[in-house]
């Protein structure tokens, strides 16, 4: 598999497509968890990133990631937009220089994405929040050590993403709004994560043919 | 959604154009962002304070730039946080070279952003940058997560008079700090509100119910109860500010009682009485007392409770005359 | 009914006993009824100022007495005058051998009551009573059948500085009325506001529409109509005040943007944009913007807009400082 | 018919059971007309004075009319309240000194209150207010000039009281917050106009056999 920034442009159109068709559904399970937000601020973010996107004509997929990232910074400035910004930029940084790279190096570039997000927002797996839809994800693909091995990597890690976002029904909320709940935030499903779970289905389909 | 709006989608900015018509001597912006919003006249050498926040709780946040309050704010959209951007807009242009405080909400938003935004400030601009975080609402029981809500009013208040005094950046940031310490708040719910892009309620609630310990964003509250009477509602409030601060007998407190958009102010005095006899009967002085919207999440029925407990300093910075379009004290 | 109360029927002497608490240094009242409000510190010599009014407009009545406002106010049940005694009572106490002048609203209970009260001042007392009405709502085309709305917080505005000034009974009566006889004001309600001890709200309305020059009591207005954008509202309202008030260009004017209760002030912000647009169309020049809550019935959504049309005296008046519990104003 | 003091506490009696068991709808004839809180001051109004009037001990008629007058204007400080308040006052005056009256005497008593509410309140019958209601009653009696007229005069006063009343529909208001509508008033009954009329079908109902 060998991906170019124009295969990212593609998988950016995905994840804002994504978001789109679920802000309903975010802004509902936001308003259990939280503030009610995440569909506006989430498709504000995509939605800007995108539009940049179209305009900017750069075949450095470090760059891309990096810019996307800075946009999301300024559209989506909510916990999870701008966590997710942390993430496009790093990543980003990852991949300065690079105008094409392999399916395997995908993991790479996820685990500086979410590497970003656990320096920034201190959480860490099992916390209720967006890595625990986005942690499986990685670990998966991460396993995955021959190029032939992604297609199948890539659906199962949204399989596992999607569990993961699921197996949030029951933690302990200790970051974000959520956590203002104490226990009775075990009960609730974290809108983040299922955002997580969302962004891993999207670049399944867009990679995993 | 019944609102006075032109479009949903721009209703914040629309919101912003009619504040900067308004008080065009009071207020303006920079980097051609009016989401960047500053004091028009900074003094010289006085330490810069900065907050920001969602929009939606008028007068917070930015009611309260003005003199002997606060120099600029970065506004977001409804209930979000503003970029790290704004926020570096703001704190370049409020800085005079004596630094410049953040002083703002226990969020997760605003508190990557302003992070972020005082890396590049020091980074790129070499400003000195200290942060205050308000948690004064006691409806959750551990400290560090507990949110943001109307007693930030009075870290702004001692803050910002103790930076028109020209003390310095360490010394303005001790006493926010000591403010944001000696503060806390509860809040009830009677009704939801509606963020005008989402177009519908956040959440419902029965014709006689309440939400105790809601949050100014329409976050689900601790619990969900009858309406009682306002002395039985003010009574649960009280009980856990109190427990929380232990104040002894003989203690001075200022109290905000803080309508969250469509209580009158009626029912906020009526509410009144029953604090002013609660702390009464714990022995308790009440230096002041502010009465009216602080803090507020748009239309939503409800009020908070907020309680600050005074040493002489913050007594005397409390007491300091402040004029701000949205809020204005003479000394007390 | 959702409401912070303890019993419908005592509704307003609890929140009358909570401002008292809440203001123990400047608020007080005589012949041992809560009702008959009154200044703590009476001026000597100057000419005293009372109003008085229904309940259910905070801070419209009594949030005005204050330094350079009013001096008393008589303060009735929810919508109903208070009594000509408890008027009589109020005038014997801010009088100070200048002479009161009476400042309410055009409705029939306070007209008849303060003409009593006026005449036993008069008869029982020899206190000089003069008395100016309010009647800006222009909702209503004949001017002798207007209400007294929003517009009655420049008139005391004017007329208390006036009185601070120590001018005699006969110069302040004057301002006042000229004060009162340049200002219109309009208002839309969105949503009914409820009575306590009738527990249902007076009309019903449509969730898409709204009422044009609906009165401050729930009052039927002219028009309903199709709620519609911020713009259109405004510039309907600002129609029939513009039109009253034929002001050529060039003339200086007050605006006062009004939340009825429940609309938030980031509305009303949003409103004023459209009205400063208008305003500057027409070659007009704001001297000074007011919004917030000024005049309110209850939690009724809704706003109105008020122009006051300045004039050299008017405008110094205006521009003086006056503080009350409720208002504050540095000098413009 | 000898009327003592007693006799016109019964009226009062009357007035207030009448206003008490009217408080709903007059809430609801004055929302619609004005601002909904007629039934509200009129039962306080009236309530008052039965409780001043059961403790006071006077044979006083005119006394006991400028009493209850006081009391009215202190309790219901609405503008009907006011101004039955004066009226109730007015016919005291002229009535002092008076330990028993006559049937013929009720006729002044009611003209006194008349022309006190047409003194202060200026307005005149046809102009849709109380005294639309009220005045048809008061010229039905004056014309009775015998005692044996006044029961079957009482009876019909009733009658043209309630038409009266019916027939401020139609007409245009000119005082009261109802004036406000202008031509809009045209429409709307007259809740003061109701409240003279179920005053003087409780005035037929005690005194009428
Ligand atoms: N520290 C954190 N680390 C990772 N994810 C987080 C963190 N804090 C919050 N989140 C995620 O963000 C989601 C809420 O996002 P958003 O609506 O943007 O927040 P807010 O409205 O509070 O700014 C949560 O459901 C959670 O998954
Ligand atoms: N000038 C007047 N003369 C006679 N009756 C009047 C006058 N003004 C008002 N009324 C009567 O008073 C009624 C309203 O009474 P009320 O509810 O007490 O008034 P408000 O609430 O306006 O003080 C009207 O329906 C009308 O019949
Ligand atoms: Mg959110
Ligand atoms: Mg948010
Ligand atoms: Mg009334
Ligand atoms: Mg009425």
């Amino acid at each position: 598999m060998q991906l170019t920034a124009n295969d990212f442009v593609r998988l950016f159109q995905a994840w804002t497509e994504i978001i789109n068709n679920n802000k309903d559904y975010l802004i509902k399970l936001d308003a259990i968890a939280g503030d009610g937000d995440l569909g506006l601020a989430l498709t504000d973010g995509f939605n800007a990133v995108m539009a940049s996107l179209e305009k900017a004509e750069t075949d450095d997929i470090g760059m891309l990631f990096f810019q996307a990232g800075k946009t999301m910074s300024v559209y989506a400035p909510s916990s999870l937009g701008t966590l997710i910004a942390f993430g496009l930029m790093d990543a980003g940084k990852s991949m300065k220089g690079n105008k094409v790279i392999s399916g395997c190096d995908l993991s790479v570039l996820l685990e500086e994405f979410e590497s970003a997000i656990m320096k920034r927002g201190k959480a860490k797996p099992g916390e209720k929040t967006f890595l625990d839809g986005f942690d499986p994800a990685v670990c998966v693909l991460k396993a995955a050590t021959s190029e032939d091995e992604i297609p199948a990597a890539l659906r199962s890690a949204a399989m596992e993403a999607h569990h993961g976002a699921m197996s949030t029904v029951g933690m302990l909320a200790k970051y974000g709004r959520i956590a203002v709940r104490g226990e009775d935030s075990r009960q609730i499903l974290d809108p983040g994560a299922v955002v997580a779970s969302l962004m891993i289905t999207a670049l399944a389909e867009t990679f995993a043919h | 959604m019944k609102k006075i709006i032109d479009s949903p989608k721009n209703f914040v900015n629309d919101m912003l154009r009619g504040i900067y018509l308004a008080h065009p001597d009071k207020l303006t912006y920079v980097d051609d962002d009016m989401h960047a919003m500053v004091k028009k006249d900074i003094t010289p050498g006085k330490v810069g304070i900065a907050t920001g926040g969602g929009s939606g709780h008028l007068p917070l946040f930015l009611g309260y730039i003005g003199n002997g309050m606060l120099d600029g704010c970065s506004v977001g959209e409804v209930f979000q946080s503003s970029s790290a951007q704004q926020m570096l807009s703001v704190t370049k242009a409020v800085d005079s070279g004596a630094g410049v405080l953040y002083i703002f909400g226990n969020y997760g938003g605003d508190k990557l952003n302003f992070e972020l935004s005082a890396e590049m400030a020091d980074m790129e601009n070499s400003i000195r940058v200290t942060s205050v975080i308000g948690k004064d609402d006691v409806a959750t029981d551990n400290p560090e997560n507990r949110r943001g809500v109307a007693g930030i009013f009075f870290v702004y208040k001692c803050a910002g008079a103790a930076a028109a005094e020209m003390l310095d950046l360490d010394e303005v940031t001790r006493i926010a700090q000591k403010a944001a310490d000696n503060v806390r708040t509860m809040g009830v719910a009677l009704t939801p509100c509606t963020i005008p892009r989402v177009g519908h309620p956040s959440f419902e609630i029965g014709e006689d119910e309440m939400e105790l310990g809601m949050g100014i964003h329409g976050e689900p509250g601790v619990r969900r109860g009858q309406l009682t009477t306002a002395s039985e509602i003010v009574t649960e409030m009280m009980e856990p500010i109190l427990k929380d601060m232990q104040l002894s007998e003989g203690t001075e407190v200022a109290v905000l009682v803080n309508g969250l958009g469509s209580t009158p102010l009626e029912e906020q005095y009526l509410a009144y009485g029953h604090i002013h006899d609660i702390l009464s009967a714990c022995g308790l002085k009440v230096f002041h007392v502010y009465v009216g919207e602080f803090a507020t999440a748009m239309e939503m029925a409800g009020f908070s409770i907020s309680v600050f407990k005074l040493d002489d300093e913050l007594k005397r910075l409390l007491a300091k005359p402040a004029a701000t379009p949205f809020f204005i004290q003479p000394q007390l």
